[in-house]
Parts: structure tokens; C-alpha cells; sequence
């Protein structure tokens, strides 16, 4: 019996199976949800840390089904999957036990945890994909479960705001899978294999590839919040704050940049794809939308919405990274998947305990907030500076190796966009800091809960300081083993220096 | 030969009462007068084409087989005359008057 | 002979141009009384046709339930549309209600209809003049299977798996029309004393007749589709005037009659199946037995039935419930 | 041999004068008329072609063939027969309503 | 008695085991609910036995009464006809036990008897070889279908089964016109031999037209679905499932079976024409769908559009045969599945609501989350999402038009899909927000919710087990041995 053909399956399954039985749990038995969730949370955690440690000895894990004749379900846990695995999985953790003091008295629990396991599994899903099929089913499956998550709330604001989503997502679906079957028709195959599986195709293909690469990243570009297929993600916004946490930070946008990047280097190959002229344009893409992203930002009241349009932004960092196709570009752009996650869910987690704890949503009402709430908006503090760049905070990292990278194979413009996007960065950034440390409170909070003398519930409060924490960590140790930046460094060197 | 002569006779005299009776039907004014016409073409016309017919049969049998129809058709004829007859005064079909 | 192969000719360009006519008044003709009379005049014509087409079977089957059980199904629903229906009588052709465009509408599918008839008939006379079909088959097996008439044989024993579907499908026809017809008024007739006459001399007649027909199918035209048709003429007749199913009966002792024909055709063809290992595979020594016990209670069915159809209205036993 | 054909014609008049009286005509009983008389057209094509046997006999399956679909004719016609009823009853018109699209 | 477990004359009591059951339902109307039910169940085995036999041993034949073609009638089960049959037995599962709490009592024992015949005419329908044969079983089929749609017995009901009564006679007659004409030509009546004998002829050609125009009509492809959506909006929740998921395959089944093995002899271009009309129908359909204010006509005119995604298989067919038919095939699976459990789950928001219009759903997500399951899992099938066996049809479909570079229809699935998931979002949506006029709700038994539940779950699974579905289809290769395979 090799264990090992199994891991990746148990990984998806340890929130899958939470997540079927929360559905079916009386609202009233919280005590046995919580336990289910954070059974499932720690199990999947332990599962993904022995596979890391696995694949750091160089064992394989992959699970494979029969799906259609020619085709099969699988799951692989390489070094990419397991970087945007580990993500998924400590953030799940961590948002979890958010989500639990967030939602304490609020209706149907049990199915926003369920739903909620199910968007885990599908990111899970996503991140072990073997091929592209694979990819297909649970990019699908986050779409689907996500959407009851958006509604969740049951007012006529939600409900528009999950049609804006399904309007993109499914449009963006439809795309992938059309991009989907035709290169399988043209190639035959799906499994993602380092440098691509592409390069035996002739000339005469040339043109369907390039439509075919266009089909993929407009695709992923719906989730990934690419300008201009970013609509959807500031409407959503009318979600609970642990799911635009998860949604920004890890799930959604996360699986549309995650999928750029499998394209990019698992299905066409850095190479192909430079060869087919596709990557300058796909730079360019990004570098637009990291400065769009940004300028929108500057001009939002509403603190959720500033913070989804830097979401918009921030994650097209990693596209750039991507798309600059040089070693230490991709070190930049995938090492930013993960710190842009614990960053983003770090201020998302903030913007929550504002809102859950004294009902501000917006940032003018924001004066003076850092002496009620000191430790919610440290972390807040570090997220925000870690956005603009300031070292040692792990944002520091992610821009340094793009700006590298970019320099490396000579794209010397993108130094502007990096150099304009972080002011930019400071410029939505600090006067919020500003506003929270350094003036007096004008007005009352709008609706304060009381905790006690704390300054608010033990649930809400540890989750950002926890994730603030680790963006400082990954920033100061990046180069320790098993840091994100290591892992990156991995990938890079898998895709660029081996045969 | 001599009784295919007169079977023959006998079948043509029969079809000319139908005739006689089809005319009256068409062209008789009302319900009853041409329930009139209908009859004679009924009793008469069917019962000298089954003679003509059991002239040529093979057997007794087929004979009573054709002579059992005249009879039941007369019957159901009868019958039915009064009902449609019945039916129609009920209804207040006024009987025609020149 | 010339003049009488002539003779015949002509007689078959009438029977098929009266065959046409006749359909045309049934189906246009302004007063749907006489579009129903019409019809029965049809199917009348169409025995006689079928005659002619060396079809007695068929004629028998024809006049009894293509005419007379169709026809009088028709007149039925005549009848008790008349105080249902604002315009009864002739609303189909109304001339001052044409306008132009419902001209065109009836000129489309007139020049539509003449295409389709015209490829149908060449594709008709591009059918070869000489075709057996399944004629010597039939022939050769007839011995086996327990009747000397070809249509009988082929209807329970060739094919008999048809037939048994048929049965269902008449009874389907019933248990649907009691489903939906609880609520549709019955005929309400007053006899009167010539019909009753008539109907206590004419039921028995038409059991014999049943009966004789039934008995004569395994070597002549007939069978259980045409004695049981006769059955139900004379079940009809009963309706009509005035007889009533003894209310004891009209439950579960109805039921068991209505749907004996096809539990019989169902044991025995499970018995076959027991005996000589095939479904509906009867034993040649046992055929003519079996198929004659399974067209005596299909008879007995397929007129109950009938009649019961041509009431339209479930038995109160259904209907409270 | 032509009376075979001069039938099967008669079959096919049969059959679309009735889908014309099926699509032109609005009364549901004519409807049903016509489809009886479609399913005749049908029925005596059947039965006229099964003589072009060499022999004396006609081919008997289309023969059964045809009492099987008389059955099943007069079932559809009595089911039909109820239904027209039911929908006059509700409607108070033989017809199908003007405003649905057909 | 001889007779082991393998011998056992599974497709017989396909056929006599609904046939009693019907039966006894008529004698003893009390205890209908329990025969049904048992007698589905029994269904169930049967089919099962007999996948089990034709799995093992490959094609099964049949000579009914030992008489064998062409002289008598034979039963034939391939992979296709056995899908078929399983797939029947499992939506009838699924609609009885769905039934028993749905009916009131006057009803049940009007519903079962010819429910049940229904059923017996469906499995007879895919049991047949022999065209004739066919042509009955169509005949009890439609019978049965129209009494059963009358059911809720609604003025509206009956007007529209009026025209579905219209439009089954028509298409029946059609086809025996068909019939009549392929068996003159030919001397035959079994499927097989025809498949023998048959040539090109002008005669053959007019045959081919009357069967595909008869069985079109009974399919409701554009635009002869005019019948459709009224007829399987207004019937019964169970009822309507019946009627989209089996009894308008049915007819397609018969029209591919013959196309298979007749009709692909003539030379014609018929399948571009079906895929036009397909084409039509799917975004004709879909739009009208997303148009409907009431779920049940919403979900009526999804079948329309997923009818013509079947017709999309026949242009397909000519290069890349086995996929593109494969995708049709597993599309009926799926849509039976996934269509039936819509329907369910449309007569538990009805029941619930005691209205299906689709804007005053009022938060049924909360309060009936297992039919709302349901409805979701059934609508990711239809919208051909994965996983779930309308994505694996999809996707072989897809894979079929981009080998051919069929761009047009490429994009028709595309579109239909997107369409798709508008109008099941559509609903959806609704069942999470709060409707203007509150409503108090009214009881849904838990066995109408799971039923619903179980067809939808079993179209998911159909995702999961395409390899040896797709292996299953193969037997007997309906489809052709020679033809290229992707």
C-alpha cells in the first residue's frame, strides 16, 4: 500500500468531508461545528506538512483517477502546488477561528461553514491539480462555492452582487474550458509538465496557440481581477468579512493568478510562450491594472473597497512576475502569491474587527481608532506598510526580486510601474495610518459592541495579529528553509535550469 | 344459367329501389318523409338483393347467413326509423306542409 | 372478362374517389353533425374497401370499431358538447371571419401538403409491383401455430407480444378517460319501449354473433378484436337504453373483467415461458388450446372495455374515491 | 396491380387531406376527425401494398399490423374524445385558446 | 428449473414486471402505493440483473415466442438500450418514492396504473427490435404520458395536454407511415434485417423523412416544441420528470437507433440540418427559459434546449462517430438525472410555496436546503459544469465540434452554457433573499426532498464514472466498429 498515492486525496477530502457533514448539522450545535472545522483544519495543516517535507526529500505524491477514457483526475503535490497548498492551508486555519468569533450569533452557520469548507477543498483542488482537467473541475467548484457565500447575507445587494460574479465567472469559465479541450485536441494531453507540453506542435498552430493563450488568461483573468474583467470584485465586497478575506487574500483571486502561472510554465513553457509573443502583452496587462488598481484605491471612502481595489492591483504583481519570464521575476511573482495572502488577510481580518466591534466601514470614521483597538491596528500597520514595500515586512521581498528580475532580462520599465505603484501604495496607505495614530476621535464609533476590557473578542483578534506576525517573519527569515521565498527559488530554478 | 338470369334481375331491381331510396333521401324536404324513403330502400331493395344473392349461393347455410342480415336489418331499420323520428319531434321538427 | 376487369376498375376509382369525398365532408364540411355522420360513412365504405383489398379481417375489425364503436364515441361527444360549448356547430368555417391572412394561412399549408403528397406518391409507385413481405414465412409456419388463419396467427402467435401491448394500451385508453372523465356528464337517454325491444333482441344476437366470431378467427376471418368490437356494439346497446351495471359489480368484479385479457395473456405467456423456456413461445400440440382460451377472455375484455369507453364516466366505485 | 397503387394513392390523399383538416381546422373534434382519417390513409396504404404478392393471398402481417392499429386508433380517439370535453368544459370552446403561440 | 441467476430472463421481466404491477394497481387500488413501489424496486433489480448479464456476456438477444426475425419480434439490449434501461429504472425509482407523498389518495390510485405502464412502455420502447413493435410502444407511451399530464387536472393542463395528445398522434403516425413504407421496401420489420437489406431509394428517403419528422415532433426539437413546455409545466412534479427526462428521449433514442443502423446508409445531409435546429433550439430554449417568471416553464424550456444539444451529436457524428455519439448518450444520462430532479424540486418549492413564481421564492435556501440542493446539483449538470455528467458530455462534444473546427456550434455550447447558468442562477439567487409578501410555508415531506436529492446527486456522480459508462455504451458498438475514435 503506498501511502503516498493517497496524501494528496486525504488533503482535499480532510475539509471536504467536514464541510458535507456541517451542511447537515442543526444550527444550534455549534460546539460540534467548531470541532469539526478545526479537525479538518489541523489535519489538512499536518497532511501538507508531511508532504512538504516529502517532496523536500524528493517523494512523490500523486493520487490518480480514472475521469474519461484518455483522461484522468489528478493530484500532485509538487513544489508550486505545495507553496499555494501551505498558503490555503494555514490561512483556512487561521480564518477559520476568525469566521467562528465573526459569525457567533449571526443565522445559518452551518451553511456558511459548509460552503466555506467547499471553497477550501476546491482551492485545495486547485493547488494540487496534475493537469489541466483537474484544474478545470475545482476552479469550477470555487466558483460554485463561493457564489452562496457572496449571497450569504440574503439581502437584494447581495443577491446582485453574486449575479456580477457568476455573470464573470461563468463567462470565464466558459473561455477556460473552450481553451481547455482545444488544446487537447491539438496536443492530446493535459498533464502539466515543467517547461510546457506544447513544444511539439508545428508552425501551422501558431496562430490557434496564441488565441488559445489569450482564451487561457482572459479566463483566469476574471478571477485573477485582470483590468478590465476586475468588476465583479468590489461589488463582492457585500460578503462577511472572513470571505472577502478569503476570497482576496487566498481562494478566488488567488486560484485566477495561480492558474496564469500554471499556463504560463506548466502548459505552454516559459520558452513557448516568449516564443509566441505572448508575454510582453501579458506584462503589459498586468502593469496596467497593478497601476488602475492602485489610482481607483486612492479615490474609496469605504475601507473594504480600498482594499479590494489594492487586491486588484497587488495581485497582478504576481502576473508581472510572470510575465517579466525570467528566473528572478518568478522568484518575485510566486513568492508574492503568498505574501500577498498573508498580508491582504491581514488587513481584511482588521477591516472586520472595525466593522464587527465598532461598526466602522468607513475610513473617515477611522480617527483615532489605533488607541481604542492597539493591537488590531498594529497589525493593520504592518499589513499596510508590507503593501508599500517598507522592509523588513514581506511585501519588501516579493517587489525587490520583481525589480530584480525585471532589470535582469533587461525590462527596465517595469522599475516605473513598481516604483509608481507603490507610491501610489503609500499614497492610500499612510493617510489611513496617519488617521489611525495620529488624530483624536472626532465622533462616536457607530455601533460599538462592549467586550469587556478587551478590545474585542479573542477569536477576531488573534487571527491578524498571528497572519501580521507571519508577514513579518516571512520578510526577516526569507531565507531560511522551508520560507516562502525558498520554495520560489525552487520553483524558479525547476523551471529555468533544469533539462 | 336460369338462375343467374333471374339472381341477375333481382339484384338490379334491388339497386333500383336503393336508387329510388337515395333520391328520396336527397331530395325529400324534411326528417320524416325521408325516413319514408329510406325504409322502402331498406326492406324492399336489401331483401331482393339477398333473394338474388341466396339464388347464387353455395350452400343453405350462406343462404340463412344472408337472410338472417335482410332480417336483422330490418329490424335495426325499424328501430331506428323511430328513433330518429322520435327524436326529431322531440326536438320540435315541424312536419313539412306544401 | 376484359369488361369485367374494367368493370371492377371503375368500381375501385369510385370506392377511393367516394373514400376521398366522404373524408373531405368529415373534415369540412360546415355542420360537424354531418362531418360526424360523414366519418361513419367513411368507415363504412373503408370495410367495403378493405374487402376489396382480400382484407376481411380488416373489414370486420374496420366496421366494427374504425365505424361503428369510433363513430359512436364521436356522436357521444357530440352530444355533450352541445350545452358545454358556446358555438358547437360549425365554428370552424366561419366566412365572414376570414380575413386575408388567415387566407394565406390556409394556403400554405394546402400547397405544403400537395409537396408532401406528391413525393409520397412517387415514392409509392417507386415501390417494386411484386413484393411476398413476410408472406412465406407465415405460410410455412402456420402449422405450428395453432390456427389455420394467417391474420389470427400472426396476431397471437408471431406476433403476439404486439397484441399483448395493444390489449394494454386499449385498457391504458380506459384508465385514462376515467382519470380525466370523472366529471364529464353521462348519456342520459329515456329509452322508450322500441329501442328497449330492440336492444333485449339485439344483445343476444350480438353475443352469439361474438361468439361466433371469435370461434371462427383460428380458421377464418375474425377474432378476438372483432367479436370483442361486437361485444361492446351490444354493451353500447345496453347503454343506450338505459341498463345500468349492477352496483355490486362495479367495483373490484369490473376491474377483474376489464383486465383479464391481459392477466391471461400474461400467465399464459409466463407458462410458456415455465414450459418451453421462451416468453410467449406456445407449444404447437397446445397452441390452438391456448390461443383460444386467451382470445375468449380477451373478447370478454376488449368489450367490456369498449362499452365501458364509450360511457366515458368511471363507475361510481372509482369516482367516490 | 392497380388497384394496389390506385389504393395506396387513395392512402396518401387520405393522409394529407387529414394533416391539412389538422392544421386549418380549429375545432378540436375535427382535429380528431383527422387524425382518424390520417391513420386510415395510413392503414389502407399498408393493406394495398400487402397485395403485391404473386399468389392469390395478400401478405397477412400488415393485415394484423393494421387491427393492431385500429386498436390502438380507437383508444387514442376515445382518450382524445374525453379530453376535448374537459378542455370545452373549462374553456367554453372547442378550441384551443386564441393568445398561446402555437 | 434450470435457471441460474445469469439465465434469468431479466429484459422479460422488464417488461411483465411494471406490466402486473399496473395491473394489480388497477384491481387494488388501496394498496397501489405499496405494489408500485415494490414493483420499481423490482424494475430496478431487473435492470440491474441485466446490465449485470450484458456486461458479463455482451450484446442480448431475445426471439420472442422463439419465432426470430423476421418473422417474429426480438428483444435486443446493447450498451446503448442498456443504459437506457438503467437509467429509466433510476429515475423511476426516484419519481415513485418521490410519489408516495406527493399524491393525495384519490390521486394515487389514479397515478400508479399508469405510471406504471408508462414505465412498461419505456422499457418495451428500448427493448425493441422491430420497427413495428417500436411503433406500439410509442403508442402506449404517449397514451400514458397525456393521462398522466392531465393529472393536476387545471384548465391550463388540459389545454395543454390537448396539444401534447395532437402532437404525439401526429408524430406517431408519422412514424408508422414510415414504417409502412420501410417494411413494403423491404420485406422486414426487425431492425436488423432492415439494416441488411436496406438501399438507397427514393422510397427509403421518403421513409427516413416521415420517421425523423415524427420522432422530431415527439422529441420537440426547434421548432416543433411548441407542445413541450405547457404540456411539462402544468403536469404533475413527478410526472413532469417522467416526461423530460425518459419519454422525450425515448423518441430520440428510437431516432438514433434507426439513423445507427438504417439511415446512415443514405447519403444526406439531414445531420447538418439537425444541428441547425439544434443549434436554434439551444439558444432559442435557453433564452426563453431565462425569460419565464414560474420555475416549472423555466425548467420546461431548459429541456428544449438540452434536446437540441442532443441534435448537436448528428453533424458531429460524421468524422469523429463514437465520441460525438457517446457525448449525445451521456447527455441523455445526465439531463435524465439531472432534469428529473429539477422537476422535483420544483414541485417541493411549489408545494412549499404553494406558487412556483420565481421572484416570490422567499429564503427556501433557509428553509428547504435539501430540495434547493438539489435543484443546484441538478443545475450544475445542466449548466454542463464539472463535476458532473453534463460536463463530461460537454466536454466530449466540445472535444468532437474543435477536432471537425465546427466553430459555429463550438460557440452554440458555449453560449447555451453561459445561458445555462443564467437561468438556474436565475432561480437561485432568489431562494437565498427575503420576497416582498412573506409567506407561511407548507409542509414538504423529507422522502419528496430526498428523492429530488438522489437523481440530482446520481447526475453529479455521473461524473465521476465516465470511463466505465463510456465502456458500457460501447457494447455491441451501436455505433460502428470502423469509425474513427478519438
Amino acid at each position: 500500500m503506498n501511502w503516498n498515492a493517497w496524501i494528496p486525496l486525504l488533503v482535499v477530502a480532510s475539509s471536504l468531508l467536514p464541510g458535507l457533514i456541517i451542511f447537515r448539522l442543526p444550527e444550534e450545535r455549534v460546539r460540534t461545528r467548531i470541532t469539526l472545522n478545526l479537525i479538518g483544519a489541523f489535519l489538512k495543516l499536518v497532511l501538507v506538512g508531511w508532504m512538504l517535507w516529502g517532496v523536500y526529500q524528493g517523494q512523490h505524491f500523486e493520487t490518480r483517477l480514472a475521469l474519461l477514457p484518455d483522461l484522468d483526475l489528478v493530484l500532485r503535490a509538487g513544489p508550486l502546488s505545495l507553496i499555494f497548498v501551505s498558503l490555503s492551508t494555514v490561512l483556512w486555519l487561521v480564518t477559520t477561528v476568525y469566521a467562528i468569533g465573526y459569525l457567533e450569533n449571526s443565522p445559518h452557520r452551518s451553511r456558511f461553514f459548509g460552503f466555506f469548507s467547499l471553497c477550501v477543498t476546491a482551492t485545495v483542488g486547485i493547488a494540487l491539480s496534475g493537469n489541466l482537467i483537474t484544474f478545470l473541475i475545482f476552479y469550477e467548484l470555487l466558483t460554485l462555492s463561493t457564489y452562496p457565500l457572496i449571497v450569504h447575507r440574503g439581502t437584494e445587494e447581495a443577491r446582485r452582487a453574486g449575479q456580477t460574479y457568476l455573470a464573470y465567472t461563468i463567462f470565464g469559465g466558459a473561455l477556460l474550458l473552450l481553451a481547455t479541450v482545444w488544446l487537447y485536441t491539438l496536443t492530446g494531453s493535459l498533464e502539466f509538465t515543467p517547461r510546457g507540453f506544447i513544444h511539439g506542435l508545428g508552425e501551422e498552430h501558431r496562430t490557434a496557440l496564441i488565441i488559445i493563450f489569450a482564451l487561457f488568461i482572459t479566463g483566469f483573468g476574471v478571477k485573477a481581477a485582470l483590468v478590465p474583467l476586475h468588476g465583479w470584485l468590489p461589488q463582492a465586497m457585500i460578503a462577511p468579512a472572513p470571505v472577502s478575506a478569503l476570497l482576496h487574500a487566498v481562494a478566488v483571486v488567488k486560484a485566477g493568478a495561480f492558474g496564469i502561472i500554471r499556463v504560463v510554465y506548466d502548459v505552454f513553457g516559459i520558452e513557448s510562450a516568449a516564443e509566441l509573443g505572448v508575454m510582453s502583452p501579458l506584462a503589459w496587462l498586468a502593469a496596467v491594472t497593478i497601476i488602475y488598481g492602485s489610482l481607483r484605491a486612492l479615490f474609496q471612502n469605504d475601507l473594504k473597497r480600498r482594499l479590494a481595489f489594492s487586491t486588484i492591483s497587488q495581485v497582478s504583481y504576481i502576473t508581472l512576475g510572470v510575465a517579466i519570464a525570467g528566473p528572478i521575476a518568478t522568484i518575485g511573482g510566486v513568492v508574492h502569491l503568498v505574501h500577498q495572502g498573508i498580508m491582504k488577510i491581514t488587513l481584511f481580518f482588521c477591516a472586520g474587527n472595525l466593522a464587527e466591534t465598532l461598526g466602522i466601514h468607513k475610513i473617515s470614521e477611522m480617527n483615532g481608532v489605533g488607541h481604542r483597538m492597539p493591537w488590531t491596528m498594529a497589525a493593520f500597520t504592518v499589513g499596510a506598510l508590507g503593501m508599500i514595500g517598507v522592509p523588513p515586512i514581506a511585501g519588501f521581498v516579493s517587489k525587490w526580486y520583481l525589480g530584480l528580475g525585471a532589470l535582469e532580462v533587461g525590462e527596465g520599465w517595469v522599475m516605473f510601474v513598481l516604483a509608481g505603484s507603490s507610491l501610489l501604495n503609500a499614497a492610500y496607505f499612510l493617510p489611513i495610518l496617519h488617521r489611525i495614530w495620529f488624530r483624536k476621535q472626532t465622533a462616536a464609533w457607530p455601533h460599538e459592541h462592549n467586550f469587556g476590557n478587551k478590545e474585542t473578542a479573542w477569536a477576531l483578534l488573534l487571527p491578524p495579529v498571528v497572519t501580521a506576525l507571519m508577514a513579518l517573519a516571512a520578510g526577516l527569515v526569507a531565507s531560511a528553509p522551508f520560507s516562502p521565498l525558498e520554495w520560489a527559488q525552487l520553483i524558479a530554478q525547476r523551471e529555468f535550469y533544469q533539462p | 344459367m336460369l338462375t343467374e338470369y333471374v339472381s341477375a334481375v333481382l339484384l338490379v331491381a334491388g339497386a333500383i329501389f336503393y336508387l329510388a331510396g337515395t333520391i328520396g333521401l336527397l331530395r325529400f324536404p324534411d326528417v320524416y318523409t325521408r325516413l319514408h324513403a329510406l325504409t322502402k330502400a331498406d326492406n324492399l331493395g336489401l331483401g331482393l338483393i339477398v333473394i338474388g344473392l341466396s339464388l347464387q349461393a353455395s350452400s343453405f347455410a350462406a343462404a340463412g347467413k344472408l337472410f338472417l342480415i335482410w332480417l336483422l336489418v330490418l329490424l335495426a331499420g325499424a328501430s331506428v326509423s323511430h328513433l330518429v323520428a322520435r327524436a326529431a319531434l322531440h326536438k320540435g321538427v315541424h312536419l313539412w306542409k306544401r | 372478362m376484359e369488361a369485367l376487369a374494367l368493370l371492377q376498375d371503375v368500381f375501385d376509382i369510385l370506392l377511393g374517389f367516394g373514400l376521398l369525398w366522404l373524408a373531405w365532408l368529415a373534415l369540412f364540411s360546415l355542420d360537424l353533425f354531418r362531418s360526424i355522420v360523414s366519418f361513419i360513412s367513411f368507415g363504412l365504405l373503408m370495410a367495403i374497401i378493405w374487402v376489396r383489398l382480400d382484407a376481411p379481417d380488416v373489414a370486420l375489425a374496420e366496421a366494427a370499431i374504425g365505424a361503428g364503436l369510433t363513430g359512436a364515441l364521436f356522436l357521444a361527444a357530440f352530444a355533450k358538447l352541445q350545452p358545454a360549448s358556446v358555438n358547437g356547430k360549425g365554428s370552424s368555417i366561419n366566412p365572414q371571419k376570414q380575413s386575408s391572412r388567415k387566407q394565406l394561412l390556409r394556403w400554405l399549408p394546402a400547397l405544403i401538403m400537395l409537396w408532401i403528397a406528391s413525393g409520397l406518391t412517387i415514392a409509392i409507385l417507386a415501390l417494386p409491383p411484386h413484393a411476398t413481405g413476410l408472406t412465406s414465412e407465415v405460410t410455412s409456419n402456420l402449422t405450428a401455430s395453432g390456427v389455420s388463419n394467417p391474420v389470427t396467427a400472426v396476431l397471437l402467435n408471431f406476433r403476439g407480444y404486439d397484441t399483448l401491448l395493444e390489449i394494454v394500451v386499449l385498457l391504458l385508453a380506459l384508465l385514462a378517460v376515467w382519470s380525466i372523465g370523472s366529471s364529464v356528464p353521462s348519456i342520459e337517454s329515456e329509452p322508450g319501449p322500441v329501442l328497449d325491444t330492440l336492444s333485449r333482441l339485439l344483445v343476444p344476437i350480438l353475443i352469439m354473433v361474438s361468439a361466433y366470431l371469435l370461434w371462427v378467427g383460428a380458421h377464418a376471418p375474425g377474432g378476438a378484436f372483432q367479436a370483442g368490437a361486437v361485444l361492446g356494439a351490444a354493451g353500447v346497446l345496453l347503454v343506450l337504453s338505459g341498463w345500468k351495471l349492477y352496483p355490486g359489480l362495479e367495483g373490484f368484479p369490473l376491474r377483474l373483467v376489464l383486465t383479464a385479457g391481459s392477466i391471461t395473456f400474461v400467465v399464459i405467456a409466463i407458462l410458456t415461458m415455465l414450459v418451453s423456456g421462451t416468453f410467449m413461445q406456445f407449444p404447437p400440440a397446445q397452441a390452438s388450446i391456448l390461443i383460444l382460451i386467451l382470445e375468449m377472455v380477451a373478447t370478454l375484455s376488449i368489450g367490456v372495455t369498449l362499452a365501458a369507453l364509450f360511457i366515458g364516466s368511471p363507475p361510481t366505485d372509482i369516482k367516490k374515491l | 396491380m392497380n388497384t394496389v397503387f390506385l389504393y395506396a394513392l387513395v392512402g396518401i390523399g387520405l393522409f394529407c387531406l387529414g394533416l391539412f383538416a389538422l392544421i386549418v381546422q380549429a375545432h378540436l373534434l375535427r382535429k380528431i376527425l383527422a387524425i382518424n382519417i390520417m391513420g386510415s390513409g395510413v392503414f389502407l396504404i399498408l393493406v394495398a401494398l400487402a397485395r403485391r404478392t404473386e399468389g392469390g393471398i395478400p401478405d397477412p402481417v400488415p393485415h394484423a399490423m393494421v387491427i393492431t392499429g385500429i386498436v390502438v386508433a380507437v383508444s387514442a380517439t376515445a382518450l382524445a374524445l374525453v379530453m376535448i370535453l374537459k378542455v370545452t368544459e373549462s374553456s367554453g370552446q372547442p378550441e384551443f385558446p386564441d393568445e398561446e403561440s402555437k | 428449473m434450470g435457471i441460474t441467476f445469469i439465465d434469468f430472463p431479466w429484459a422479460i421481466a422488464l417488461i411483465l414486471l411494471p406490466l402486473t404491477g399496473g395491473l394489480s394497481c388497477f384491481l387494488w387500488p388501496s394498496v397501489s402505493k405499496i405494489l408500485g413501489l415494490v414493483t420499481v424496486i423490482g424494475v430496478m433489480l431487473s435492470a440491474t440483473g441485466l446490465g449485470w448479464l450484458v456486461i458479463d456476456k455482451g450484446v442480448y438477444h431475445y426471439l420472442v415466442g422463439g419465432w426470430g426475425a423476421p418473422l417474429g419480434i426480438e428483444l435486443y439490449v446493447d450498451g446503448l438500450s442498456l443504459l437506457m434501461l438503467m437509467v429509466t429504472a433510476l429515475v423511476a425509482l426516484g419519481v415513485s418514492i418521490y410519489s408516495i407523498h406527493y399524491f393525495e389518495l384519490s390521486y394515487q390510485r389514479r397515478f400508479w396504473p399508469l405510471w406504471l405502464f408508462l414505465l412498461t412502455a419505456l422499457n418495451a420502447l428500448f427493448l425493441s427490435a422491430d420497427i413495428f413493435n417500436l411503433y406500439v410502444t410509442l403508442e402506449l407511451m404517449g397514451l400514458a404520458a397525456v393521462a398522466l399530464a392531465t393529472l393536476t387536472g387545471s384548465h391550463d393542463a388540459f389545454t395543454a395536454a390537448m396539444r401534447y395528445l395532437l402532437a404525439t398522434l401526429l408524430g406517431s403516425l408519422a412514424f408508422l407511415f414510415g414504417v409502412v413504407l420501410l417494411y413494403h421496401s423491404f420485406g422486414s420489420l426487425d431492425i436488423a434485417v432492415l439494416s441488411e437489406r436496406f438501399e438507397s431509394n427514393i422510397t427509403a428517403w421518403a421513409a427516413f423523412g416521415l420517421i425523423s419528422a415524427g420522432l422530431v415532433l415527439k422529441t420537440a426539437l426547434f421548432p416543433m416544441h411548441f407542445w413541450l413546455p405547457p404540456a411539462h409545466a402544468n403536469a404533475p412534479a413527478p410526472v413532469s420528470a417522467v416526461l423530460s427526462a425518459l419519454v422525450v428521449k425515448a423518441s430520440f433514442y428510437i431516432l438514433l437507433r434507426l439513423w445507427l443502423e438504417i439511415f446512415s446508409q443514405l447519403d444526406t445531409d439531414v445531420d447538418i440540418l439537425f444541428g441547425f435546429l439544434g443549434s436554434i433550439a439551444i439558444i432559442w430554449g435557453s433564452l426563453q427559459a431565462l425569460r419565464q417568471t414560474r420555475i416549472k416553464l423555466l425548467v420546461a424550456y431548459s429541456t428544449v434546449a438540452q434536446v437540441g444539444y442532443l441534435f448537436l451529436a448528428f453533424p458531429l457524428a460524421e468524422k469523429v462517430g463514437v465520441t460525438a455519439w457517446s457525448a449525445a448518450v451521456y447527455l441523455i444520462l445526465s439531463h435524465a438525472l439531472a432534469k428529473s430532479a429539477m422537476f422535483l424540486a420544483a414541485g417541493n418549492l411549489l408545494r412549499f410555496g404553494g406558487h412556483d413564481r420565481i421572484a416570490d421564492l422567499d429564503r427556501v435556501a433557509q428553509r428547504l436546503p435539501i430540495t434547493v440542493a438539489a435543484f443546484a446539483l441538478a443545475g450544475v449538470s445542466i449548466m454542463g459544469l464539472p463535476p458532473s455528467g453534463g460536463f463530461i458530455s460537454k466536454w466530449l462534444l466540445l472535444q468532437s465540434a474543435l477536432v471537425q473546427s465546427q466553430w459555429g456550434l463550438v460557440g452554440v455550447m458555449l453560449i447555451g452554457g453561459v445561458l445555462a447558468a443564467a437561468y438556474i442562477f436565475k432561480v437561485l439567487g432568489r431562494a437565498f433573499t427575503q420576497a416582498p409578501l412573506p409567506h407561511e410555508p407548507g409542509v414538504v415531506p423529507a422522502t419528496m426532498e430526498w428523492a429530488a436529492l438522489l437523481l440530482a446527486g446520481g447526475a453529479i456522480l455521473l461524473g465521476f464514472f465516465a470511463s466505465e459508462i463510456l465502456a458500457i455504451i460501447e457494447i455491441g458498438s451501436p455505433f460502428g466498429a470502423g469509425e474513427v475514435k478519438l
